[in-house]
């Protein structure tokens, strides 16, 4: 399985979760510290990513980039 | 390391003004995305509507407009009688084209205008806060329905895909949803067949797009999406309406 | 080009495609269907675009998206269909785009009747629409006229981008006089605030729109237009004015009851009476100067419309209380008839010296 | 020199064919002119009426509710329009339709049987030919060359083959005065 | 009804509702949407018809039926809307409609934005459709005041069988205060002219129409309407005026900005200045008559609107010169400030004495 | 001797102002006569158009009004949420209701407005004068098709009935034509079955009638007839196409 | 076969002819005449008629009454 | 008497209530109120803010640019607000989101720590109900018995739970100045 690199431009993340939600390795949460806009930017938990760019299509506001090894 | 997702440069770096989790900006994406993939970006003009996103032209990175409320189809056959040779589409919200653009989508249609249109559809007026648009399905509630929706009092929703497809203008009709990956990559794919008639001249193109409105249905975003496929979806099939 | 007889309508249409207007939208309504149906057949002919629209407010959308994307548009219908272009005469002027706006007027208000009115004044003169603004106004009263402001309005539209819009009774729209339209240029825009598509080699993209969410911006925009209305309103004041510096009386009327007050002006010197005329040529900006000439012993102003007065109130305007404003109106498409004119003339002056 | 005429008829009369021949050919020889239809809800089927004015200088009103001539092709419009002429002015009256006569004996009354003059030429249409010949025969505001020349440029091509009888009905109406 | 904290807009929803209004047709628009929600929740309640329109335009013809049918209608929008509603508007007056259009107005032109703003004055004074009309235009100052007006216009609507309008900002629409409003009364109409489908029991059958093809009846009609707005313009002038019988310089403001001047008077009085104020009501008909009353040594006028200056040319036309008249405005929503206003106040009359 | 034939009593002594021969007569007829038959002359309201038919509240002797042009439906909405008991009617040509007035027509039919509307394709404006409409046939000319109206330029003609057949509120759908006897019988059920529906309280009710203008098109009125039969029915196919 | 009467309000006669097209049996025909609004109203010219209605009914005018005896 | 307030904060903290209750406990003890929103593009998820003025007498503008008392909720409106309290006016901080501290030394300032207290209490959405008691308290606007017995009007039915916890929030904002 492809190894997957995220960057997140969290300043931008809504914290809405559709990403944490349709994630196949549940590889995204909400953090716990806010950014300046108020909200719970997702951040990475684990290093299950395989890439699948899932996450990246489901987010609205295009935040995420995904690449693979 | 291969790039698998990036952000279209066919979107501006501003920051969405959608709702979190609002799918507006999924559907920006495969707008964007389509434009790029399909070299078009270059030579697009796009309309923008009354609505949440009376904002696009924020958004998308080419020549935008934002027309009147409901009537971006006719600001987009001023554009395109100006300009046939660039490309033209218009992205409008379900209050804005089934609404009060009723006559403006019908007859660009009617005149087979070789634009394509993004039509959001997500069952509710977001912008103005929660007010009851067309699509509203029987027993939903809006506020300006606050005792749900009733069929005797102002029926039932109207089906744009259905009734626009009836018109010989218009060549290509669709309804997609993006309530989860899979119907978000077929979205993507009806977007660009409507793109590609636009392209081959062959007349209108209408890609209706389920959607939703988090905020103004009271629901998180990710229970939105599921509000969406169980009551969205089953009044409003998915599928192809036409495809010349 | 040679002069030629031809029906206002006819001269509106003919002096537009000669000015470089590469679009037309429109809708059908009397009387200024020849106007569009000059434009559906000879537009194709030079490769201009006519497009009849569903609807009035539709054509005033596809103005919007035409003016917008760099083509030289223009658009014309008659009193209800104005109505209903309100919301994008306001877009327009918002969004800062050029177009020509014709309006034949007929008689009012609601659907009325087919006849000469000019009871669109205030429509067509104080921003008929939402917001501060106004738009250029001009009034023809001959068909030459019609021509010539036609060919001015699209350039002062694009030196200002702005709406312009030329006001017709439905007289001078079905009149014929002989008119020679200026020739037929190419219009080649050059405008590189377009929404045209060209945002790669342009470097930026360009948005056209009406909306200014913030209340600085939105300030500073009225402001802006307010400067260029002002401009307007200092370089492009048109009027006739005719033995004023030593009038009893003067007449004020535009458009063709302005004509039948030549005629009174022609009786009035047969009886020995000194009456004078302003001719409003635009409407807005309206030429307050004209009445600074007057006769200071003028014993009175005489606005005479096709309506039941409302240039009277801008004659006011004009004169504060300077002179005293007197009114002689018809409407429902009776004409002016200059006895009638006289009439009041000679009872405002106390019968004939 | 300021000449203002109302040609009135029935719809099918061709008579605001009858004021733009007269505007035209006014036109032609360098004059002022205008030219304005009465238009309205009887438009349709119904009467029809236009005014003309020929001058050397600036016209004003162009919609006139009193002229130097009348030319009336049908009752209803003799009706109207008598007492319209001017004291002194000409009233042209196509007999062929009209049995009534002018009232008026201040102005001067033309009766021209122009519907049977234009059959015996064989133009059935060209009654208003007829009238118009002799309009501008009594009053001089164009000349009939002028009016013979506008034919000829009017009828071309396919048409050409209307010039000669329209311009003999417009002599015959000439000759009648 | 007892007092009770609303928002303007709904106060205004309330007072129709109590003054027995039957119908309510309408379309969103902010910044009046909690009218028609408010509408939409308690018109059913009282047996009351809510419906959302599909469009600004259909509301007007909705309401063009109801009230031809002989039903208390109401329609509420705001600013591009009301452009919208124009041609209906026009045709309500030329069919001797009774209606009531309230138009809670914000920035503009064009979309704008949805702050308050008075650049709709001309449009809702003036007859903003084509031929020559005006309505009766109410701009209350207070939610109180808006319950009053609204209750009044349906009655004046009635009686002269004319829409009338009520023209808040934004901020009235959106602030509380107290309010009572009027008890409920249910509405039994009786009018014989209404095409309500009793042809049978009447004996002829009633026609609604905005249409008058001869230029006779035409003008005829122009008289009528005229005739009623001059009664109008009798009967119904409201305006409240302070202190300007010894004013060196008179304020003139409507809505929600004549609070922000009250507050200018309050600051001038401690500070020796004799500062009245004009708060015309009723902007059509205008209230001339207040002018008549002020100091004759007055030094000046001075307009003051949220807007580049609409109302001020009333103003003008009430004083033909008599003070010289100036002008205060904002736009794009930014509040009228007294602190500002006071300034051109002092600036006027040449520093504090 | 027994009566066959006699004016309807609907009908006032006002002598009608169309075009000799011009259908808009017969169609008035139809209208007139059933509401007769039905019972319901006597609490009918009627809403007539801008068009030729401007006039019919001078023709029909039930209470009337004439509406904006193309807003029929909408004034007939508020006409009939003031008189739910009464029967509403509007009377439209297809300039007013296929091109202006198409919001209108679209939302009283999606809001399932219980009324009924006469719909008069003569595919033209007649009143101003033959200008094109959206039921203009390909090719036909038009004082605005000066050449004929060309599809590249501007589609192919909007057919109503289809249309409006898509929307869940439009209970009953029929195109007829006025063309000869049998046409006319017809036409005269299908508007008593559209009428039948509003009294059943069903939903909205709308007869597209194909009829002639003489006058515009040009022909003598009994050659319009042949051209209608000839051009128009084959393009407009009769037929129903809803009925609850 | 029954027979008819007709009786027709000639002043309202638009000389259109439809229901001279439509009669089976030939029965109208537009008189030489013009009424005073100048058209030529249709008249009866055989007593053919068997009062089937036809004409009644495609006049546009409704200005045909037929009846049968 | 005339007392003008500002309530500013982040679009949840419930500041527009805040207002809200002002305006109601002063109309019920017969003073004349307004309250108006600031209302525009960055309503959503943004910054809130109302004003308020309670008066013997007839009010003027309600919308307000100065006040002599603000209440910021967060740091956003402290840093907007903080120069619009008139010289000699109050300044109540909400210290439990801000950690700034004022700069102005004309004006009274009041840090309260609003959130703690309101969790203690067991309210963890009470704090604007801590801060609107201190603030009673200190300007004596409205008396805290009037707004008690708004709480109790306004929380009934389903709702009745919640008025205790209300009341001890404002109880014990008052508490604390
Ligand atoms: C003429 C006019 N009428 C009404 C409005 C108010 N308005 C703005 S957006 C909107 C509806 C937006 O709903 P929709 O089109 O469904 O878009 P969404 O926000 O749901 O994406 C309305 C009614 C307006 N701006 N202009
Ligand atoms: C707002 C407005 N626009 C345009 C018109 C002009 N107008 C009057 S009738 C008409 C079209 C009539 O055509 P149609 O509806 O097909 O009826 P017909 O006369 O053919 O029966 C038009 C465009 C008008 N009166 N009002
Ligand atoms: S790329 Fe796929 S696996 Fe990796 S985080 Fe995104 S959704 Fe999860
Ligand atoms: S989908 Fe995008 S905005 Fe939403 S939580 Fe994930 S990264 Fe953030
Ligand atoms: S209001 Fe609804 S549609 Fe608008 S941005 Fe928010 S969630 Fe999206
Ligand atoms: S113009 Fe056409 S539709 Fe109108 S009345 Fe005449 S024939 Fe009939
Ligand atoms: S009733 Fe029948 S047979 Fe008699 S005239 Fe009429 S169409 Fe002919
Ligand atoms: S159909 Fe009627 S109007 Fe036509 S000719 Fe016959 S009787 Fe006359
Ligand atoms: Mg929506
Ligand atoms: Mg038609």
């Amino acid at each position: 399985m492809a190894k997957g690199k995220l960057t997140i431009d969290s300043e931008k993340c809504k914290g809405c979760e559709l990403c944490v939600n349709f994630c196949p390795k549940k590889t995204l949460e909400l953090g716990k510290e806010t950014n300046t806009k108020g909200y719970f930017p997702v951040t990475v938990v684990n290093d299950e990513c395989i890439a699948c760019g899932t996450c990246a299509i489901m987010c609205p506001d295009s935040i995420i980039t995904v690449e693979k090894e | 390391m291969a790039v698998v997702y990036k952000k279209s440069i066919a979107l501006t770096d501003a920051p969405l003004t959608y709702c979190p989790g609002c799918t507006h900006g999924i559907i920006h994406k495969l707008v964007a995305e389509n434009l790029v993939e399909l070299g078009v970006y270059d030579k697009a003009i796009g309309v923008g509507p009354v609505g949440c996103s009376a904002l696009c032209d924020f958004f998308f990175a080419c020549d935008m407009y934002i027309a009147g409320h409901g009537r971006a189809p006719a600001v987009a056959t001023g554009i395109k009688r100006t300009h046939p040779d660039k490309f033209v589409f218009t992205y409008q919200g379900d209050g804005d084209l089934a609404s009060i653009g009723t006559a403006e989508i019908v007859h660009a249609a009617h005149r087979g205008e070789k634009i394509s249109t993004i039509f959001v559809n997500n069952a509710i007026y977001g912008m103005t806060g929660g007010q009851m648009a067309p699509t509203t399905l029987v027993g939903q509630k809006a506020t300006t329905a606050p005792y749900g929706r009733s069929e005797e009092h102002c029926g039932k929703p109207i089906r744009i895909a259905e009734m626009i497809a009836t018109i010989e203008g218009a060549k290509f009709v669709e309804r997609v949803s993006v309530n989860n990956p899979a119907n978000v990559r077929k979205a993507k794919k009806a977007i660009r067949r409507a793109f590609e008639l636009q392209l081959e001249g062959k007349g209108f193109g209408l890609v209706e797009v389920l959607s939703t409105c988090p905020t103004n249905w009271g629901y998180s975003a990710v229970n939105a999406l599921k509000w969406l496929e169980e009551n969205l979806i089953p009044y409003y099939p998915l599928g192809n309406y036409k495809d010349y | 080009m040679a002069k030629k007889l031809m029906k206002g309508n006819e001269a509106i249409a003919q002096a537009a495609i000669n000015a470089g207007a590469t679009h037309f939208f429109g809708y059908p309504i009397t009387p200024q269907s020849e106007l569009i149906e000059f434009m559906a057949r000879e537009m194709p002919k030079v490769g201009a675009c006519f497009l009849q629209a569903e609807s009035e407010v539709a054509a005033s959308y596809m103005v919007y998206g035409a003016a917008g994307a760099g083509a030289r548009v223009i658009t014309s219908t008659s009193s209800p269909g104005l109505a209903l272009k309100q919301e994008g005469l306001t877009y327009m002027v918002s969004a800062e785009l050029p177009a020509v706006i014709v309006n034949i007027s007929r008689g009012g208000p609601g659907l009325g009747n087919i006849l000469p009115q000019q009871g669109d004044y205030f429509m067509c003169t104080r921003g008929g629409g939402n917001g501060d603004y106004y738009h250029p106004c001009f009034a023809p009263a001959s068909v030459q006229e019609c021509a010539d402001l036609i060919v001015e309005a699209f350039d002062i539209a694009d030196e200002y981008r702005m709406p312009v819009l030329v006001l017709g009774d439905g007289m001078i729209g079905q009149m014929m006089e002989p008119v020679e339209i200026p020739e037929y240029k190419k219009y080649v825009p050059n405008k590189p605030w377009a929404a045209d598509g060209n945002h790669i080699a342009r470097g930026v993209h360009n948005r056209i729109n009406a909306m200014d969410l913030a209340a600085d911006v939105l300030e500073a925009k009225n402001n802006k237009i307010q400067a260029k209305l002002k401009e307007i309103s200092e370089k492009y004041v048109k009027y006739e004015s005719i033995d004023v510096e030593d009038a009893d009386l003067v007449l004020v009327a535009y458009g063709t009851p302005s004509r039948a007050c030549k005629n009174v002006l022609k009786k009035a010197k047969e009886e020995g009476l000194k009456v004078g005329l302003i001719r409003p040529i635009s409407l807005y900006p309206f030429p307050k100067v004209a009445f600074d000439k007057i006769n200071p012993k003028c014993k009175a102003i005489l606005a005479v419309e096709q309506s039941c007065g409302q240039m009277i109130e801008d004659v006011r305007l004009s004169v504060l209380g300077k002179y005293p404003v007197e009114f002689f109106g018809r409407t429902g498409g009776n004409p002016i008839i200059p006895e009638q004119v006289f009439e009041k003339v000679k009872n405002i002056l106390g019968g004939t010296k | 020199m300021l000449e203002q005429v109302i040609v009135a008829g029935f719809g099918g009369q061709g008579v605001l064919r009858v004021g733009q021949m007269i505007a035209y050919a006014g036109f032609s020889e360098g004059k002022e002119v205008t030219w304005a239809p009465s238009y309205g809800p009887e438009m349709r089927g119904g009467t029809a009426n236009c005014s003309v004015v020929v001058s050397d200088s600036e016209i004003g009103s162009a919609q006139l509710l009193e002229a130097d001539s009348v030319i009336a092709m049908n009752l209803p419009s003799l009706h109207k329009f008598e007492s319209a002429v001017l004291k002194g002015g000409k009233l042209f009256i196509n007999s062929s339709v009209i049995k009534e006569k002018a009232t008026r004996t201040d102005i001067s009354v033309y009766y021209i049987d122009a519907n049977t003059v234009a059959e015996k030429i064989g133009n059935a249409k060209g009654g208003n030919m007829v009238i118009l010949g002799a309009y501008a025969k009594v009053t001089g505001t164009v000349s009939l060359d002028s009016l013979y020349e506008l034919v000829k440029k009017t009828f071309t091509g396919d048409k050409a083959k209307f010039v000669d009888s329209n311009i003999a009905c417009i002599k015959a109406g000439a000759e009648l005065v």
